[in-house]
Formats: structure tokens, C-alpha cells, sequence
């Protein structure tokens, strides 16, 4: 055990850090604030721009422009990208989850054909898993692809897709073999957006925004050869995406975290509570104590897990952890966040009086979807259940 | 004794449901608070047909003179509905305000309207420190006029008038008197609508002493805490009913005791949250000496009661309790907006703990 | 909706007040630290007293010396032997579970054979209901029972029999028929527990204590007179027990709880934390007003569960919100009681030093029972989900 | 960075598991637990031979020189067996006390022996106040005699000699020292057993000032949080165990969400206890700026979470978590000893606070 940094891990980090210093665009405080459709050339720009300097995909191998970091390498990335507030990538799907999903189950052709323009960011990927009736029970799915000599005809619904709107490419779950046990007749096809019958609508969550949308295909001509690893084995496939997702949550987490933390500690020296600051009140120190040190045991069980993974190589089950201690821990440091805003808690953005231009009532909104999104705390239980500590399936 | 309803009681409770689910169900709630100010005048005169608007107040002034007990039934009910508009604060919180300080002249010129259904008003009590505690209010007046602002004052834009709460006294502005400004606050709540107010040596009549707002306060406290049972009653049935038709692995998914358990716990804080606002309605009627105690207790537990209660209708319902078209965030955005009216949790914990610890108590009062 | 005691509850309240004022035990508090076979004869005796006062079932018949009381009134009598601080009653199973399921389903000869004796506490009852491998899964109980002419032979074991040790007669659920579906062939039986085979052992708890028993039963005859209710019926007898068990509980506890929170605030008031007294310290304030809090509302629960119970006469499953409430309560209440005592918390009974002679660190240990005896907060919930929301059965 | 065990940690923890579990298996730690000090001579010389008496300590005065991390390791397996008797007094407490606080003179007189295995001792440190805040001691030493009482002393009865925290230094009195009386306290934990030591003018030899203590209980809390780590393990085992195999409705219990999802929090608070204790070791070994409070972090988290886990491992049991047979019981109340040794979560998250808060923060040292 020793966390002091390898010369390694210090090289990268030091170089990567000089490369931000000159590179990261120091205007992203004007532009985090428009609609995304305004900001995305920015986006594209920036990602442009990272991988120039081979940073865009640090985790992939150095054939494919890649650093081949180790999983603590990666951490250190989006330590660095969050300490100078970098802006995100545009393309982040394709590099985070499907880009490296391509690379372990694409063909030569799929290879070559894909992952250039998921660097350059010239072609903007999305994902298809979710339906409305296969939430929780991915394996449910109903989108059915049938084949018609050299291609797929496609229909069905898929929600919660996050850069729909803007997405060229998705990876996409079909139903290959209706006959099949469930998680069985399942393929992953590449299905190009701009094909005839596919249509993308946003959806509107709770928090007023459409940060997702909803994809519909009707009878949508998918060429064979996009099949992504084997036909009806597409489970194993989105499954090895879904580990990414995990994997790569919650490293840039810790310092997101400890920013909110910092600054409502800030707010609460200068917020009066009983005729004092809120930061001298015995409840309130309680509980920014124990919401700081859960940060911290947060930044504790990653930096554990990844040295973990660093042995195995491939992210496993105990992800779970992580998932569920970041999201309702989150959601914790919102509700306590409230508290100390009281009244002024529920100022939206927009009110000239919301504090921070009301980014605590957003995330107390926001948070709520933290505990459903990626795997909700229940389906997250049950892989700790049944998957680490050996319990019979619950579901 | 008798911890049930009354027939009469049944009665109220049962027609108010049904008026509200006639008069203001979903589709009409949602319409209403995409307006600027939630009102509708129709709604607000068939309110005012059912004696609504005067279901407290005596009958010499329009009123109908029922108790708070039959209040908390009927707020119970506008809960459930999420009704939009100056309900509460045109008839619970300024109705019971000029009723606690008021002479009978002013009762007959301001809480006669209301009771009438003819004027919409709300109070004034918030200023910049959003503090609850009546010590930090600032505002005075001086030779008739007041200078200065309130914050989060609820549904100002369509009151008649205001009635504002000063060191000095308690005071109504008339809506067209000179140097009155309102302006909206964007918040949660997209069903009240909030506002702040500012004076700029403005006339105001005063109606009273400050002295008399304490009871005021209570009775609008415990009423915006049987709203909230209404509104995790609501919560509830919606969640429930979800959760025997969704299914996910081939079952229901309320068979997987993660959520059935959640929908159990749900229920316990609803009905104990519901306990505590009727034993407070009554406590207040009774003008029991535990009263206030009651009423803190109904408000401290129904305010993290309707929080949890609203997370685990959302965690139930998995991606679909995360979207707009779904009812249940309206409830959460209107408990948050509640939770931390008229005191908070942690505000209402220290009030009990300052009457049962450094007081000596005043034991609940025992059958 | 009126709180105001009636006048019938009045009259009742009032006569027993003085009866209790001129008749209760003075000298309780000698005898209640002492080991319960020591102060047994003093409750035979003091349930005797009561019974000359026809005290001691009042919510049985009339015809039953009993005073047709109503559940009201019931509260109103536990709510007096609480607050004069009354022994129990030696034979508080007979009278609170087992007497009134003889009163429902029994003959007539079994009722004058039985009820008479169980007022006297001449003849003390238990309860033989749970199995080493049927606890929450009551329908899976496996003692059996053999009809051999006119007399069942019996087999099996039980545990948790509360008064095993000093049971005459015992309420006993037993398998009569092995191929019917598990909650079908079941039928209650009394039997004498002096019977040859009958073993009695104590069963120690976590606390320390032996208050409950385990009972062993080897080829013991039970005369087929002794079935309660029908031959494989035992499932509606021994629900009817228990569902009596359900009702009886909370009815006294708000007293119990109260003296406990404000004996919790004389000790803050007392003890020093951070240089002043605990009473005083805003964290200790925000518990014990909770606490205070919920001691009400459990029972302001309890008043509105009554009167619905008034009204349609039979407990039903929403007393499962009172046996949550109440135990997971007292569990919260236990552990704010061990923050303010900090170190002092831990020691037992008979050290010196202990803080009201070891009465806190008991309670601590003891509570954690509460959420498993009678049905387990799971089940609890299990039984709110399914018979009151209508949920599909999650077990 | 590497925040896995080597393997020479790996190591020490295997071989520290299986020692615990040779030599002092479940009936060995019942047997100790019902005698008078808990203390086994026979097993205290196997511990010595292993080298764990001075595990941390300079090998210049016998110990073994190793790291605080690996301290972390050998408690976490000593709290899973729930090793009964003075290891903690003597070795962490004690040790650390000496090897922070006193001269080479006084290691080699009072460390040298715990080290060899030839001494038992305690530290002295609550008084009747029991408060954990420093300024809250009031026995003072004069004229190099004692007069007062210490509570709350843990295997006091056991020790060869005791060292005591008074206002004006940190002193050793000698077990056979005349005016020395030791009383035991009837306490929860029965593995670990606790003393009232009254001192009436004993003769105190000063070994050092009382500001070196910080250090040496910042690493016997750290090690009292690995205990804990271990004793949550247990249960977590004990427990899943438990749950696989108990049918109930035909099923393992384990097959219940209500269950289920109950052992993946337990295991969920087991890990992050775990996480925070090895980051406090390690932060403590390397003196970085942040180990106090990586201390405070610990203890805090893991106070609470070996309740919680507690209580789920024996909610989970159900009526056989109840029994004493079960050992999860004798787990809870190590636990309940130690929540409040060194300060409970309160404590600790006020500390927290003060550091985090109040200082501006010391961040935890990042990557």
C-alpha cells in the first residue's frame, strides 16, 4: 500500500497538467451556462483539440490514439480535467463506453470504419438500452431487428438516450431471436441515426430539462454487417459496456463533490442561523462534518477499487459500492444543502436572488435521478447480493 | 374518546375529494401553474360556493364556522388535489390572521370579503434573513407607512390585499396603494406561486398586534401540514398503483419486497403524519394547552415525512417518477416549498425541545 | 372526532383509579429486581386481588367476570396500571391471548373447565407457537401430532414460549395432517404441561436472561377433547391468538416510553457535555424532541387505530404500523439515550456506578428483540404491503 | 499510487487470520470472556512469539518495526476473532503512549517489556466526567504522588504496571504501588473488561508531558476502528452465512430483498469502513497533514457502521440472532464498548468540523 504517486503516474499527471495549463479554454464560464444545442460546436472543438494532444482517449490502446493508461492514470485525468473545470467532451459516450466496446468486439472494418471519427468527434454516438418496459430488467427487451437478406429491419422504442438528439451513431439492443431465453436472443447493432424511420424526441424530466430523449424506429434498415460482436450474444456485449459506465462514474466525482462541500461550508459561514453563522451551529457542523468525511471514504473506496481492478483488469461487480455510496451520498449533501439554504433553497436559476444562480435547487432536483439512473440502488443491491456475497437471486 | 371522524366530518372530507377531483383534477392543476399566478376565478367561485373560502370563520362575517379539525380535512383534500392558487393563503393564513387580531370593524372589512369569496389576500412575514423566528423581523412602520421588503410572500400578484407583519404591529396594503411593488420569485412550487414585495413609504392601515399572530401561525402551520399528508396520500396511491402494474423480470414489481417495503414504509409516515395533524387540528380547536407542542410536532414530522415519502414514490417509479409528465415531482417540488414554510424540522425540533425540556413540559394531553 | 374521555369512559377511569389507589401493591419496587421465580407467588397474588376486584380480564364477557370493555376502555386500564406502576399479572398470556381465543372458539366445557382457573392464575398458560424452523414462516410448523384413538401423541419441539418455565397449560400449534398445504393442516391443542415427555429448557437471550423457553415434546398424549376450534383449523385459531397478541401491545407504552424520555431529560439536564449540560447542547435537543416527537404520534396512531377498531370490532392488519412504530422507536429511543450517557452507557446492572442500576444498558440490548418478537419488522411490512396496499405477496 | 496491500501486508493479515483463528477460536474466546480479566497467559505468549506485541515498535527496544497500516491489519483480524484481554491496552494503547511520549531511558524500562511480552499495562485516562476532551482531566500529580480515580480503565487487573494521563504529565504507577485500588466495572463488552483505578498518595514515576498523547491515541483510535472493521466482517460472515442456509416460505432468507438488500449495506458499511481505517494507517504512517483528521473520519464512520451492521446481522437472524449462543451479540457489544472510546461518531464529526470547517481544512492529501 503506498498512495503517494509511482514517477509514472507523476510524469502523466504533471504532463497532462502543463498540456491544460496552455490548452483549456479559459471562456467555458460564458458558455456552461447556454442550451447545450448552443455550446455542442464548443464541445467538438475542445474534444478536437484534446485529442490533437492524444488526450481524448487516454484509456484506449496506443494504437488507437490512446495512452493505454492504467485505471489510475484515468483517474488522474479526470482529477486534472476537474481541478481546471475543464469543459466535457462532446463525444462522451463514444470515447467513455462505446468506443472501448468497439475496440474489444469490433471487426478490423468496424475498427478502422468507427474510431477515428469517435475521436475527432465528427461522429457524435448514443446509446440504445433502455425501453420503456426493460428498465431495471435489461434482459426484457422488446425492440425487435429481423433479418432480410443483407440487413436488419428494425422497430421498437428506446428511452432515457442521452445525446439523442445530436447522436449520428447508437449502439443499439435488438431483440435477434424472439425464441430465445431472454438474455439470450439479444444482438448489438451500430445503427446510423440519419437512416429513414428513426426518430428522436426529447425527454422532459422532472427537473424541467430534456437531458435524455426517447428514440423510436420503425422499420428501420440496419446493414448486417453493423452487428457489433456475435449475433444474440449482444448481452455479453452491452454488459461489457454497462461496466465502463460503472468504471468510469465517479472518478471525476471526488473533486465535483469536495467543490460542493467547499462551497457550502463558504455559504454556511456567511448565512446566520440563531444569530450566528450557520457554520458555528452545532447541528449544521454535524452534518457538513459527516458529509465531508463521506466524501472523503468515497474517494477512499474508489482509490481502493481501482487498485483492485488494476490487478484484474476488467471492472467487476464491486462498482456496486460505488454507485450507491456516490448517489445517495449526493443526494445526502443536497437534502443538508437545503437545510442550510432554507427559504432560499428552492430559488430556482433565473431568480436574481438564488444563491448560485440556483444550482443547489437544480441538483436537490437533479440528485433525485442519481439513485435510478446507471443501474438503480435496488438493482445495484442485488448485484452486491447476489454477485459478491454469493446470495440466491431476488429478482 | 373518539380518534375517528364524525359523520359530518366523513362527510366534509368525502365531498371535498370529489369536489376537487371534479373541479381541479390533474390536467387542470397542471394547466393552472403554467400560468403566471396559479388563479382561476372560476375555481376560486365554486370554491367559494362549497363555503370554502369561510369554513373557519365565524358566521358574522360570511363564515361557516366549522373547527380545525374540519380545516385539516379540507386542506387534507386540497393536498391530495395539489390545488393551485391563494387557497391557503388567502383563507388559512390571512383569514386566520385577521381573525386572531382583529377588531370586529376590521373582520367585517377584510375577513368579511374573503369569507365572501370577493378579495384574495396572503401575509407578508419574510424578510431578506428568511428567518421564521418573529425576533428577526425588521420592518417598521412609521406614521402609517412602511419601507422595505418581504421575501417569499406566497400568491401576492392576485391578492387585494396584503397583510404584513412589521415589529410594530400588523398592517394591510391595499394592492393599488402607492409605492407597492411585487415582483415573482422563480421557485419549486410551481403551484404557489412566490413573491417579494417591496414598500417605498407606502400606506398601511393597522389591524393589530403582533401578539396575536402566535395562534394565527399555528393554525396555518398545522393546515399546511395536512396538506402535506394530502399530498403523500396522493404520493402513495400513485406509487402503489404503479408498482402493482409495472413489471420488470416477468413480476409486478411491488412483489420484490425492496419496493413493497418502501411502500409500507411510505404508508406508516403517511398515516402518522395524518395521527399528528388531526390530534393537532383538534388540540387547537380544543384550545388544549399542548397545542402548540401538537402543532410542531405535526409540522416537524409531516415536513420529513413528505420529503421521504416523495423520494421513495420517485425511487419506485425508476426512470418514469423522474419525468415531468409524471405527477408525483409536482407533490415533491410543493413538499419542498412547505417543508420549509412556517419553520423547518430542525426549526420545529428546537420549539419542541424549548416547551418539553426547558419548560418543563406541558404533557400532551392524556385520555 | 372528539379526544374528551366519555362519561361511561370517565366512570370507568374513575372507579378504577380509586380501586387501584386503595389496592395496588405498595411494595412493587422491592420485588421487581428480584428473579421472577422469586416474585412469582406475588404476582399470583396480586392477579388474585384484581380478579376479586374483577379487574383482571376487563375486556372479557361479562359472563366471564369480565367487564365488556371496550378497546377504549381497555387503553384506559393499562394506561392506569402504568401509571400507579402495578405488577403485571402472573398470568398475562392466559388473560391477554388465550383465554379470549378459548372464549371464541371453545366448547362450553372447555370455557367452564379453563376460564375460571386462567382468572385465578391458579392455572398459568403458554404459548406453543414457534419452531426452531418455523419463526416468521409460522405455516411451516413441523411438531406433529398423531391421532391414536382418543388422544393425539405429540412430537416436536418449540421456542420462544414465553412462561415456559412456570406453564400448567400450554396453547400448543400442531401439524394433524402432513399432506395438506402447509397452512391447512394445522390444529390448536391444550395441553397439559405436566404431562409425561413434556421438557422445559431455559433459552438465554442476548441480554443475559432466560425469559423465554424452549419445550421439547416426546411421544406426549394429548386428549383429543383438548382441540381448540376445528381438527385442521388451527391456522384461524392460532391467527386469532396472535392477531389478540397484535391489539394487547402498544396500549401501555406510551407511558412506559414517556417515563423513559423524561427520565432521559432529568438525566441531560445532569449529565455535562462540551461544558454545559447535555439539555442544553442543541444536537442533544434536536434527538430528544424527536424522540419526545414520536412518542406522541405513536400514540396518537394508537388512539386513531382504537377507534377504528371500535368500529368494526376485530384487530386487523394496520396494527402491523403500530409494532413497527413502537419497536424501531424504542430501538432509536434506546441508542439517543446511550449517546447522552457516552461511556456510562455500557455498564450493567449491578455495578455501582451503573446510571438507574444498569436500566439503560438492559434496554439497549433488550430492544433489539422488539423488531424480531411477535412478527419481525419484515413481516410487518410484508403484511402492510399485501393486506392493506394490495400489493402482490413478496414472499 | 497503489491502495491495495503489498504482499508482505497480505501476508501478515493471512497469517494473523489464521493464527486468531487457530489459537483463539469461538469456545476460547467464550472461555476468556467468562473469566475474570479475560487474560490467557498461554495465548499471550503465542502472541508474543508472532511478534505482535511490538509489531510497531523500534526494534532497538524488541519490536518488530513494522508500519501503521500493518497495525491496522493485525487488529482487523484481532476484532474478527474478537481477541479477548489486554492486546489493545497493552500493545496499541500503552505502546503507543511510551513509544510517543518518553525518553530512550523509559522505552527501554516500560516499552522493552511489552514488546518482549513480559509486561501487561493500560493507559489511565477518564475520569468520572468520562469526557475524551483533554481539558476535562482534572487529577494533577504532586510531589510525584497520585490521589484520585480513573474510570473506564480496560484489563487494569491484568497490568504490571499502568500509565496515567494527569493535567501536569503523563506518569507510570507500578501495579503493586501502595494506595493503588483496582475495582472492575460490569460493563457490555465482556472480551475486553473495564476498571475504576483509584490512586490515594501512589507514588507515579513521570514519564513524559501530555502533549506527545495526541499522536499515540490518534493511532490507538485508528486501531480501535480496525478492530471494529473486523468484528463488522464477522457479522457480515456470520450473517450471509446465515442467510443462505435458513429456509423460511421454502426459500433461503437470503433470497429476500428485505434480507438481501440488508447484507449488501451491511457489506457496503463493512468496506468503507475499511477503506477509511487503511487510509488513516497509512496517512498516520506518513505523517501527512491530513492524518487527524483521516482519524476522525474513521472512527466516525466506523463507530456507526459497526452499530448498524450490528443491528442488521442480528435482525437478520431473527430469533437466533436473539440468543446468546450466537456470537453476533457478543460482536454488537465489543462495539458498543468502542463507539464511545476515544469518542463516539458525535464527537468525532464535531472534531471533523473543527478541523475542516474552522481551520480553513486541511484537505486530505490527494493524488
Amino acid at each position: 500500500m503506498d498512495l503517494n504517486l509511482t514517477s509514472e503516474e507523476l510524469q502523466f499527471r504533471d504532463e497532462l497538467r502543463s498540456w491544460l495549463a496552455s490548452n483549456v479554454p479559459k471562456d467555458w464560464n460564458e458558455w456552461r451556462e447556454k442550451p447545450i444545442e448552443e455550446s455542442f460546436p464548443y464541445l467538438r472543438a475542445w474534444q478536437r483539440k484534446l485529442q490533437e494532444g492524444r488526450w481524448a482517449a487516454v484509456s484506449w490502446p496506443k494504437e488507437y490514439a490512446g495512452r493505454s493508461a492504467t485505471l489510475m492514470q484515468q483517474a488522474l485525468f479526470w482529477e486534472e480535467m476537474a481541478r481546471v473545470e475543464a469543459p466535457p467532451m462532446a463525444n462522451s459516450l463514444g470515447l467513455g463506453l462505446i468506443g472501448p466496446t468497439i475496440i474489444a468486439y469490433g471487426t478490423e472494418a468496424q475498427k478502422q470504419r468507427y474510431i477515428p471519427k469517435i475521436l475527432s468527434a465528427e461522429e457524435i454516438w448514443c446509446q440504445g438500452f433502455s425501453e420503456p418496459n426493460a428498465g431495471s430488467d435489461l434482459a426484457g427487451l422488446q425492440t425487435q431487428a429481423v433479418l432480410h437478406g443483407d440487413h436488419y429491419v428494425v422497430n421498437g422504442q428506446k428511452v432515457w438516450t442521452s445525446y439523442g438528439w445530436v447522436g449520428d451513431w447508437c449502439e443499439l439492443v435488438v431483440r435477434t431471436d424472439a425464441t430465445a431465453a431472454k438474455h439470450k436472443g439479444l444482438t448489438v447493432v451500430l445503427v446510423d441515426m440519419k437512416s429513414p424511420g428513426v426518430e428522436v424526441r426529447p425527454l422532459r424530466q422532472m427537473t424541467g430539462e430534456s437531458e435524455f430523449n426517447e428514440l423510436f424506429f420503425r422499420d428501420v434498415r440496419v446493414p448486417a454487417e453493423n452487428v457489433l460482436g456475435k449475433v444474440n450474444d449482444g448481452w455479453n456485449v452491452a454488459m461489457s459496456t454497462l461496466m465502463y459506465e460503472r468504471g468510469s462514474y465517479g472518478a471525476r466525482l471526488h473533486l465535483i463533490f469536495k467543490r460542493y462541500i467547499t462551497r457550502l461550508i463558504e455559504l454556511a459561514r456567511n448565512i446566520q442561523r440563531n444569530g450566528r453563522p450557520a457554520a458555528q451551529d452545532p447541528i449544521i457542523r454535524q452534518k457538513l462534518a459527516q458529509c465531508s468525511a463521506e466524501i472523503e471514504i468515497m474517494r477512499f473506496n474508489q482509490m481502493r477499487a481501482f487498485s483492485r481492478l488494476t490487478a484484474t483488469g476488467v471492472p467487476g461487480p464491486e462498482g456496486s459500492i460505488q454507485k450507491i455510496f456516490w448517489s445517495e451520498l449526493n443526494q445526502r449533501l443536497q437534502q443538508i444543502a437545503q437545510e442550510i439554504l432554507g427559504s432560499y433553497g428552492q430559488l430556482l436559476a433565473g431568480d436574481p436572488r438564488a444563491i448560485d444562480n440556483g444550482m443547489w435547487s437544480y441538483a436537490y432536483l437533479r440528485t433525485r435521478g442519481n439513485t435510478i439512473e446507471a443501474g438503480t440502488s435496488e438493482v445495484q443491491r442485488n448485484i452486491i447480493g447476489h454477485f459478491v456475497l454469493g446470495l440466491p437471486r431476488s429478482y | 374518546m373518539q380518534f375517528g371522524l364524525s359523520e359530518s366530518q366523513e362527510f366534509l372530507k368525502d365531498s371535498a375529494r370529489k369536489f376537487f377531483a371534479g373541479e381541479c383534477p390533474s390536467a387542470q392543476m397542471r394547466r393552472l401553474m403554467e400560468t403566471d399566478t396559479a388563479y382561476d376565478a372560476a375555481l376560486w367561485s365554486k370554491l367559494t360556493d362549497q363555503g370554502y373560502t369561510g369554513i373557519i370563520f365565524p358566521e358574522a362575517y360570511g363564515g361557516v364556522g366549522l373547527g380545525k379539525v374540519e380545516l385539516m380535512l379540507l386542506m387534507e383534500e386540497a393536498g391530495r388535489a395539489l390545488l393551485p392558487g391563494p387557497f391557503f393563503a388567502t383563507v388559512v393564513l390571512a383569514g386566520s390572521v385577521l381573525d386572531s387580531v382583529c377588531s370586529p370593524a376590521h373582520k367585517q372589512k377584510y375577513l368579511a370579503p374573503i369569507c365572501g369569496g370577493e378579495a384574495r389576500s396572503t401575509v407578508a412575514i419574510l424578510e431578506s434573513n428568511a428567518s421564521w423566528n418573529p425576533r428577526d423581523i425588521q420592518l417598521n412602520a412609521a406614521n402609517g407607512k412602511l419601507t422595505g421588503e418581504k421575501y417569499f410572500v406566497s400568491d401576492a400578484a392576485i391578492a387585494d390585499f396584503i397583510i404584513v407583519v412589521a415589529r410594530n404591529g400588523v398592517f394591510v396594503v391595499n394592492a393599488k396603494a402607492p409605492g407597492l411593488k411585487i415582483s415573482p420569485m422563480i421557485a419549486m412550487d410551481l403551484t404557489r406561486k412566490l413573491y417579494v414585495v417591496e414598500f417605498n413609504n407606502t400606506p398601511a392601515e393597522e389591524i393589530g398586534a403582533i401578539t396575536g399572530l402566535a395562534r394565527a401561525f399555528d393554525v396555518a402551520t398545522a393546515a399546511l401540514s395536512a396538506e402535506l399528508v394530502g399530498g403523500m396520500q396522493r404520493t402513495l396511491d400513485i406509487t402503489v398503483e404503479y408498482a402493482k402494474t409495472r413489471k420488470q423480470f416477468g413480476k409486478p414489481i411491488g412483489t420484490f419486497q425492496a419496493v413493497q417495503h418502501q411502500c409500507a414504509d411510505m404508508y406508516l409516515e403517511t398515516e402518522s403524519s395524518r395521527s399528528a395533524v388531526y390530534y393537532a387540528g383538534w388540540a387547537l380547536e380544543e384550545n388544549s394547552p399542548d397545542a402548540a407542542i401538537a402543532v410542531s410536532i405535526a409540522k416537524m414530522y409531516a415536513s420529513d415525512a413528505a420529503r421521504t415519502v416523495g423520494n421513495r414514490g420517485i425511487q419506485i417509479h425508476g426512470g418514469m417518477g423522474f419525468t415531468w409528465e409524471n405527477d408525483v415531482h409536482l407533490y415533491y417540488r410543493r413538499a419542498k416549498g412547505s417543508e420549509t414554510a412556517f419553520g423547518d424540522a430542525t426549526f420545529h425540533r428546537e420549539r419542541i425541545a424549548s416547551m418539553v425540556i426547558d419548560a418543563g413540559g406541558v404533557a400532551a394531553k392524556s385520555a
